[in-house]
């Protein structure tokens, strides 16, 4: 009933902040963060709970007839969804608090901090829910919110743009998760997440079916999670007010799509075609997604593409069933990407702009955020002892381990070999990043005086997690709260990595030396401004999407206008011209109507003489 | 050898020809008079007529019966029954009314007392004759007396330029189409040898060998009955006719002459032609489908409120004939008797209405232009009449009455023509619904009979008052209870 | 029970129609008395509605009597979990309807006959619903046109007198058309089965033979999908709403084409499954046609009000696919989908009606950019709805639509399966483009640098009169078992009707 | 061919024949006089048909009485007297050739109908005056008694019209 | 005598008068055609009535009812005639087209 509380008080804080939130000034702030603090407090109860070795709880039943397989709306808890709903719970009260600040003065705040409230409500209940197509609600509904807070700023032309392309793009991966529910509902005869898993494990279901429902369930976890073909909306969606890419786009619903990945792994196991097409997408994405991030100017795009890469990580453990793997670097990527995030917004916050070439020797204005974000880069980079470096490890161990003794060996040498690469690519950015923020000469075109630290409001929200992104390593060792068993140490591919994150930083500090303080990426040479433009992908894409599209709708149109009006006009004209020809024919001439009587006889009686 | 005299069985149209004859006398007698004293002696008439007609309901009557040759079943010219009682009661309510409506054009000098009235009762009574009529001779007779007055009753106006020419338009294409209907006769005659119902009716069964001169005989006779439905091609004369006509007399052709027209159709086919359904049934089918869609082509644009009417009535003619394209059975014979009142019912209340308006002058729909908020009563009663005549609720007892139709069409597997009427139903709806629309819509300033001119403002007579309100009333009543009007086919 | 529910709920709002047209009373007088004799028909009908839910399949609330007794019409009404909420729906449009009228007469005046109008619209479209009898059903479908005409006609767009009147024109005829044809297929019942009683005819309707059901449901089809409509006989709506007054908008999407559907569910189902089962294919194939056509119509127009016309007629589609499924399920989502569609987008046109009163057009140029700024309430309403009509999970839109692809997804098992999955892929395609053109529609008006003046935000009575509509898509889009719950009943009567 | 054959197309030739000058004459009186030799021609035929009644009502009731008003009618009318050529109208080649389908139409039927059969009038006194007043007042008395109502609306409505004066 | 002898002289006639209604201007022309039309009929009916000796004489009591038809015809007619020449002086019957359905139709 607790997780029911932790989907309900959000609700409420949502509908305080937009009822009375443009009365009084106090009651929107107050609302989200004591709803969001509530809510937390609750998750804290559940996790508490349901961490370890605690058996799951389930709310529910709550049966909905359809006139086939009933809904069942119910809500089950066990050691992943308590911890994913802490890592959602905690990361949206800091963005909450953060968001205070930082959108200080802002009239659209109280719509705002309903909408993050409304969010993490959604979040919590796609967390928790039971039932397929209750989780779609919760899915969906952060879809439409993280669509309303990309716009947030709908006075600029990118920000508009980026929602509507997020929100189309992730319905279409959507479809796809419908119609695989609908085939998962119906191979396991119930919609229930936990029927669904029974019946896979227990070979409930067969291959075929397996493989449909679990490639159409893929579409919706790729949009959600933008893999590769359909990422290109996340980097778009930076428009957006940087908390919510913290909490939105890093941290919670971006990662939405590992989680439902994680919950049904033993249905996704089952098709060995499924796991190679994610494993393949995987690998595409985080290479590709690491080389964009590498080339980007904007060091919120550089975020992004290095979400979409460090996600791939994550659906690349998963698709050699390394489910602790996947988790465990799921939740410190949550970790360490919100606090980049909530950093780069705060130092957003002071240069007045996301160009990286527009920062620079910011260490000394603002010492909070340069120390935390620091402690979030060398996560990011896998450098110990902060958290990525542990959960990377994992993952990679795990492929490892796959790759020498596994069953599925081509699948985890593509995720090794690619992950490997991906590992220096990250260290690269990561470090250039740093670098250009941080050191070096400030830019004289900065519009800005004098950057100065951010207010507590939101430096604080980047301690905690700072902390969390240093201390969370511990977890991640003993990941015994997710109810699995501790996985060992894997020391020969730790040596591999530690290799690769040396090599990546190494490129980028060797580079910023020689550049004088210019962008490292520069040594990529004609490489670049093909990343830069990340390689036409989405121009190309949307090429392909919209002028079929456009033709389609040309032809409607022209079909309603050039076909359907003019018959449904002809009709009329038709009947007006048989109006004026037969009144023509009544001109008043006796002896014409006189003929036509005779005529007429005379035709009739010939008709039926004929005949007969 | 003489016929024995049933009285009883032609009082009704006795009792008609007895006031018309009282009329002419009275006006001859009793001089300056206005056009109260005749309309009395005419509904006193109808009343006796309609009295007679009740008395009728349960008995079938044979009168005037032929001496058979050989053991052949007696064929009577002259048959009182069910189908040709419902004819006299429409025909009867409808002369009274119209007769209420003449009394405004005679009471002002338009129109001749006395003649009038004895005219129309006149055509009345031949009306009645035409549904009992049951060999040729009489039925063309029959069909004679319900023209000839007519004739004159178009003509009858003091300002006669107009109505002379309607009536002569009349009269030329009636008469032609009265010689082509006995040209008709004639060879039915000549391939049977006989004129009467019962022994055609077998003749035709057993002879196939003139099946063609038969054929061709029965659809000549057709011809004059189809003139006086107004059946296409047989039409032109309508508008013509009944916008030079007075409007009374355009009601009265379009509903009493119409009628007669009908039960005429339907004796030919029913009693004289069983055998031939094959040829007639296809035939009227045909029919039915140009009439209505000629009708209401026609109609769609007019402006001109009685050639709207005029090309309505057209139209109607085309659903009267589905029934006997149907089949003509019983059940189809009760759904056209029931159309048939449901048409003279409210197609009477619409003329009523043009009547009251065109005495002041108005011809054009857009006159009418905000009839329903200055005089209510007018406004309303019309635009009731044509949505009953269009059978849209909540002229529901239209709307049933056209049911009844494309049921008898169904039922007779000509769904092809249930087709057609529903094309036509949507193409009628176009214009009644504008002209309703007209009504409805707030009037120009200084429109005839704007509320401020005492001359035209409430200037409808009593009588067509009253013909307005009857009309109303029994349409409204009709809608709301149908089940009367549907007795008949029980 | 008592029997005398449905013919007041039929009865009321027609003589209070009669009283608002007749009584010579103010104007403004009178649209409060139709508001109060419509807040009693809409308390009746949610009563009757909670009753029926109570009470399982089948029919309540029956009501018998004489009328046309000659040729053997009765007056029977009766209320089954099927035509329950769509009585609902109509009592609370045309409250809705009549509170927008109470405060805001239109330009041209007349409010009291628009209001005496609109309860007879009312009282021909709950009529249609709770009818028995053929006849009686024939006389309320139609008796709902005329009204619509002159609603149309004189009411609507005051630009285009000619246009308007075209419009109307167009409309009815079409519609007649259609419903001639459901005549003629009624007709064909009644000659096979000697009655116009519904359940007595889908007694007897294993007598009549294989091929006469397929004409029989064919008719149907061609005549209520003139009504819906059905995709290539759409041609009428676009005109028709864009032409049309704000209230006639509403009650046209919210409750006129409800007709068409409700007629298709219930003479398909529960009269002539056998037949309709060999013309399902078609029907679905042209719903999704309408589904994807309705959505490219839509991302192509310059004109608001238009636009969501055009969405009406992929939303039908929808409604018209899962009414092709033949199936309980089908029944279900169609079921939910109408009333769905009926909240949706009479809260759409509500809100385009505002925008019109407002800025005097409903083109995106005449409404301009940043509505977010210039009129925040508004235009957040707007983006809701906006939300809900393209199926946005958590609001009453999706489930129509998911349970439509559902019940797409596992068809009558007498229906060929592929095509259906591929109409069910399309359909999926088409919820994309909704998405599409909605979030488009979206950013060019509430979204963008607007003119800078700015309008008056949603008042007091238009809050009245769209808030219950807001609260019926929020809540059956969280509690879709409201609606799930009280259709089941007919879901399982028609799952014994199809299984017969 | 026999006697009565014979003189039979003979009167026939003359009817058709002064029809014919009827309907292409181009002066009005004439056509009036031609009109009298056809439906002269025409009474004999009937008596040739032994319709001896009849044929005398139709040269009492055309003869003396229709052709006489159709001339008065063509005196009243201040017809000219003389030849007028533009008495037929446009329509003549539809009429004529409408005519033509028209006669040939009822020929060929009546060929088809009747093929050889033959007439034969000997021996009987169907004609007679007595025999057809016998029938008419004994079998068609219902009919005859309507006549009279027509005759009489006729005269009165003849009356009533030619009696109205005022012009406009 | 070939029964097709009077019946092919009464086609001749009844063809004549159409002929004559549809094409002569004159009114009292038109309705000398109509005099042709009902004779041919009459010669029709007094035939059968020759051909099947019928003893109820129906065809020769028909023609006789028809030339009395035809002479009130005929009275009423010419009243008619009359009329039309008093209120406009000509006769011409292709001329009376003050009836005919002429008012612009309005655009739709």
């Amino acid at each position: 009933m607790t997780a029911l509380l932790v989907v309900a008080l959000p609700l409420l804080g949502a509908a305080v902040a937009l009822v009375g939130g443009h009365r009084r000034r106090l009651v929107a702030p107050a609302a989200a963060c004591v709803s969001c603090g509530a809510a937390w407090v609750c998750s804290l109860l559940v996790a508490a709970a349901h961490l370890g070795d605690a058996a799951p709880a389930v709310v529910g039943p709550y049966v909905i007839g359809t006139g086939g397989i009933p809904l069942q709306a119910s809500l089950y808890v066990d050691q992943l969804s308590a911890s994913m709903l802490l890592l959602a719970t905690t990361v949206a009260v800091l963005v909450q608090i953060y968001s205070v600040a930082y959108l200080r003065g802002d009239p659209r705040y109280p719509s705002y901090a309903a909408l993050v409230s409304i969010f993490t409500a959604s979040m919590a209940l796609v967390v928790v829910a039971d039932d397929l197509f209750v989780l779609l609600v919760g899915w969906e509904a952060m879809g439409a919110c993280s669509y309303f807070l990309i716009s947030h700023h709908w006075e600029l032309e990118e920000a508009r743009a980026g929602a509507v392309k997020a929100f189309v793009m992730t319905r279409l991966g959507d479809v796809g998760l419908l119609f695989g529910i609908f085939v998962a509902g119906d191979a396991a005869g119930s919609y229930r997440i936990t029927d669904v898993v029974q019946a896979a494990s227990s070979g409930g279901i067969g291959r075929t079916q397996a493989t449909a429902a679990t490639l159409l369930l893929l579409c919706g976890i790729v949009g959600k999670s933008a893999q590769f073909p359909l990422h290109s909306w996340l980097p778009d969606a930076m428009p957006g007010p940087t908390p919510i890419s913290a909490l939105i786009h890093a941290a919670t619903m971006v990662a939405a799509g590992v989680y439902l990945l994680a919950r049904l792994l033993p249905l996704f196991m089952l098709s060995a075609t499924t796991m190679t097409v994610l494993a393949v997408i995987a690998a595409v994405t985080m290479l590709g997604g690491a080389l964009m991030a590498l080339a980007a100017d904007d060091l919120k795009r550089v975020l992004a593409w290095s979400t979409v890469s460090q996600l791939a990580y994550m659906f690349a453990a998963l698709s050699i069933g390394g489910y602790s793997a996947g988790v465990l670097h799921l939740l410190s990527h949550g970790a360490f990407k919100a606090l980049l995030f909530l950093a780069a917004g705060s130092v957003i916050h002071a240069v007045g702009s996301q160009r990286l070439d527009s920062m620079g020797g910011l260490r000394s204005s603002m010492p909070v955020t340069f120390a935390t974000m620091t402690v979030g880069f060398a996560a990011l980079a896998g450098l110990p002892p902060f958290v990525g470096f542990f959960s990377k490890d994992a993952v990679l161990g795990v492929a490892g381990e796959a790759a020498f003794h596994g069953d599925a060996q081509a699948r985890a040498w593509l995720v090794l070999v690619v992950g490997l690469v991906v590992e220096v690519l990250t260290a690269a950015y990561a470090t250039r990043a740093w670098l250009m923020m941080f050191f070096g000469r400030r830019r004289s075109d900065v519009a800005r005086a004098e950057p100065h630290e951010s207010p507590w409001f939101m430096s604080g929200p980047l301690l905690v997690l700072a902390i969390l992104s240093t201390l969370g390593g511990v977890a991640v060792v003993r990941p015994g709260f997710l109810g699995v068993a501790p996985e060992p140490f894997h020391a020969a591919t730790a040596l591999v990595s530690l290799l690769a994150v040396a090599v990546g930083v190494a490129f980028s500090a060797s580079e910023w030396w020689r550049l004088d303080g210019h962008d490292p990426s520069r040594r990529l040479g004609p490489l670049r401004p093909a990343l830069a433009a990340e390689l036409g992908y989405d121009r190309a894409l949307m090429s392909a999407v919209l002028s079929p599209v456009r033709v389609a709708m040309r032809t409607v149109v022209a079909s309603e206008s050039d076909v359907v009006e003019p018959y449904a006009r002809g009709v009329g004209t038709g009947a007006s011209w048989a109006n004026r020809f037969l009144r023509w024919l009544h001109n008043g001439d006796l002896q014409r109507y006189v003929t036509a009587i005779v005529f007429g006889a005379v035709a009739v009686a010939v008709v039926v003489g004929i005949v007969q | 050898m003489t016929q024995a005299v049933d009285w009883w069985a032609i009082a009704a149209p006795v009792c008609l020809v007895a006031a018309a004859v009282l009329a002419l006398l009275l006006d001859a007698f009793v001089p300056k008079q206005s056009g109260a004293l005749p309309c009395a002696v005419t509904l006193a008439g109808v009343a006796a007529a309609l009295a007679v007609t009740a008395a009728l309901r349960d008995s079938e009557r044979a009168a005037f019966c032929l001496p058979s040759r050989l053991e052949e079943p007696v064929d009577c010219s002259w048959v009182v029954d069910r189908v040709a009682l419902v004819w006299w009661v429409v025909a009867l309510v409808a002369c009274g009314l119209v007769a209420l409506l003449l009394v405004p054009a005679v009471s002002e000098g338009e129109m001749p007392g006395g003649e009038t009235y004895f005219l129309l009762l006149c055509s009345t009574a031949g009306a009645l004759a035409v549904a009992a009529a049951h060999d040729l001779v009489t039925l063309v007779v029959a069909m004679e007396t319900v023209s000839l007055p007519s004739f004159a009753l178009v003509g009858l106006r003091r300002r006669p330029r107009r109505g002379a020419e309607a009536a002569l338009k009349f009269f030329v294409t009636s008469v032609v189409a009265t010689a082509i209907t006995l040209l008709g006769i004639s060879m039915v005659y000549g391939a049977t040898g006989s004129v009467a119902a019962g022994a055609v009716a077998t003749s035709v069964a057993t002879s196939s060998a003139v099946r063609p001169l038969i054929g061709v005989g029965m659809v000549l006779t057709l011809v004059g009955l189809g003139f006086k439905v107004a059946a296409v091609p047989f039409q032109a004369w309508v508008p013509d006719t009944y916008v030079g006509a007075p409007v009374p007399v355009a009601a009265y052709l379009s509903v009493v002459s119409k009628t007669a027209g009908l039960a005429g159709v339907t004796i030919v086919v029913v009693r004289f032609f069983p055998p031939y359904a094959d040829v007639w049934s296809p035939m009227l089918g045909v029919a039915a489908a140009v009439t209505m869609t000629v009708g209401n082509l026609a109609a769609l644009l007019q402006r001109h409120a009685v050639r709207v009417l005029a090309w309505s009535s057209v139209a109607h003619v085309g659903f009267l004939l589905v029934p006997l394209a149907a089949g003509g059975g019983a059940a189809d014979v009760g759904a056209l008797q029931t159309y048939a009142a449901m048409y003279a019912l409210v197609n009477l209340g619409a003329f009523s209405v043009v009547a009251a308006v065109s005495a002041r002058g108005a011809t054009l729909v857009s006159d009418y232009a905000g009839l329903v908020r200055r005089e209510p009563l007018l406004g309303l009663a019309l635009a009731f009449a044509l949505l009953c005549l269009a059978g849209l609720p909540p002229g529901i007892v239209g709307l049933v009455a056209k049911v009844v139709i494309f049921r008898s069409a169904v039922d007779g597997g000509v769904t092809w023509l249930a087709v057609v009427m529903a094309a036509n139903v949507a193409l009628g709806l176009v214009y009644y619904l504008r002209f309703v629309a007209t009504l409805v819509a707030p009037g120009p300033e200084g429109a005839i009979s704007s509320p401020g001119d005492d001359h035209l403002h409430g200037l409808v007579p009593a009588s067509v008052g009253f013909v307005i309100s009857a009309t109303l009333i029994g349409s409204v009543a009709l809608s709301v209870w149908p089940a009367p009007l549907f007795a008949v086919l029980a | 029970m008592s029997s005398l529910v449905l013919d007041a709920l039929v009865a009321l709002p027609a003589l209070g129609a009669l009283l608002a047209a007749a009584v010579p009373a103010s104007g403004h007088r009178l649209v409060w008395f139709s508001l109060g004799l419509s807040t009693v028909v809409l308390g009746l009908s949610i009563g009757a509605w909670v009753a029926v839910v109570d009470s399982g399949p089948g029919f309540h609330f029956e009501s018998d009597a004489s009328w046309i007794e000659p040729i053997g019409v009765r007056w029977t009404l009766g209320l089954d979990s099927l035509s329950a909420p769509l009585v609902v729906v109509t009592a609370l449009l045309s409250w809705c309807c009549l509170v927008s009228l109470v405060r805001r007469a239109p330009d041209c005046g007349g409010s009291r006959q628009l209001a005496a109008l609109v309860l007879l619209i009312e009282a021909g479209s709950i009529g249609t619903f709770v009818a028995l009898d053929l006849i009686v059903f024939f006389v309320f479908f139609e008796l709902v046109l005329i009204p619509m005409w002159f609603v149309i006609a004189d009411w609507g767009d005051s630009h285009d007198a000619e246009g308007r009147r075209r419009a109307a024109t167009r409309f009815l005829v079409v519609t007649v058309v259609g419903s001639a044809l459901v005549l003629v297929a009624f007709l064909l019942l009644r000659s096979e089965t000697g009655s116009f009683d519904l359940t007595v005819v889908a007694d007897r309707v294993r007598r009549i033979d294989h091929g006469r059901q397929v004409a029989i449901a064919a008719l149907l089809l061609v005549g209520f999908g003139a009504k819906v409509p059905v995709w290539p006989l759409h041609f009428w709506l676009p005109d028709a709403h864009s032409k049309a007054p704000t209230v006639g908008s509403v009650l046209l999407a919210g409750v006129l084409l409800k007709l068409g559907t409700y007629g298709l569910l219930r003479f398909w189902y529960d009269v002539v499954p056998a037949g309709a089962l060999e013309v399902a294919p078609y029907l679905g194939g042209l719903g999704v046609v309408g589904i994807v056509y309705g959505a490219l119509a839509c991302l192509a127009q310059p004109d608001l009000k238009r636009m969501v016309a055009y969405s009406s007629i992929g939303h039908m589609g929808f409604v018209a696919l899962a009414i092709s499924t033949m199936t309980p399920q089908g029944l279900l989502a169609a079921n939910f989908a109408n009333v769905a569609h009926g909240a949706i987008t009479g809260l759409l046109f509500f809100l385009v009606g505002g925008l019109k009163d407002r800025l005097g057009g409903t083109t995106f140029d005449t409404i301009g950019r940043g509505l977010y700024g210039r009129a925040p309430r508004l235009a957040a309403l707007f983006a809701v709805a906006a939300m809900a009509s393209l199926g946005l999970p958590g609001l009453a839109g999706f489930w129509g639509e998911m349970l439509t692809m559902l019940a797409a997804f596992s068809p009558n098992p007498a229906l060929p399966q592929t095509t259906y999955l591929v109409l069910m892929a399309l359909a999926g395609l088409g919820v994309v483009l909704t998405t599409g053109y909605f979030v488009v529609a979206v950013r060019r008006i509430c979204q963008g640098v607007g003119p800078g003046d700015s309008l008056s935000d949603v008042a007091s009575d238009e809050w009245l009169a769209w808030a219950p509509l807001v609260l019926v898509t929020v809540g059956l889009g969280v509690a879709p078992m409201a609606m799930l719950w009280s259709a089941d009943g007919g879901a399982s009567l028609v799952s014994a009707v199809l299984s017969r | 061919m026999s006697l009565v054959a014979t003189l039979f197309v003979l009167l026939g030739g003359v009817a058709v024949g002064s029809a014919l000058l009827v309907a292409v004459g181009t002066n009005l009186v004439h056509c009036a006089l031609w009109l009298v030799v056809s439906l002269g021609a025409l009474a004999g035929c009937f008596l040739l048909l032994a319709a001896e009644f009849v044929a005398w009502v139709q040269v009492l009731v055309y003869l003396g009485a229709v052709v006489v008003l159709l001339l008065f009618a063509l005196m009243l009318t201040r017809a000219p007297t003389g030849s007028v050529p533009d008495l037929t109208g446009r329509n003549r080649v539809t009429a004529a050739l409408t005519a033509v389908a028209a006669g040939g139409g009822l020929i060929v039927c009546f060929a088809a109908g009747f093929g050889s059969a033959r007439i034969d009038v000997r021996g009987s006194d169907i004609g007679s005056p007595s025999s057809v007043g016998s029938t008419l007042f004994g079998s068609w008395v219902l009919p005859f008694e309507l006549l009279s109502v027509v005759l009489l609306a006729a005269l009165v409505g003849a009356i009533v019209v030619s009696r109205r004066q005022e012009r406009d | 005598m070939p029964i097709l002898y009077p019946l092919v002289v009464s086609s001749l006639l009844f063809a004549t008068g159409t002929y004559v209604v549809m094409a002569r201007r004159h009114a009292v022309l038109v309705l000398m055609g109509v005099e042709l039309m009902l004779n041919a009929v009459n010669l029709n009916l007094v035939t059968f009535d020759a051909y099947w000796h019928d003893s109820l004489d129906s065809g020769q009591v028909l023609a006789l009812f028809t030339i009395a038809i035809a002479a009130a015809e005929i009275g009423l007619g010419l009243a008619i005639v009359l009329l039309v020449f008093r209120s406009r002086s000509s006769i011409n019957v292709d001329e009376l087209r003050e009836l005919a359905d002429r008012d612009e139709a309005p655009t739709a």
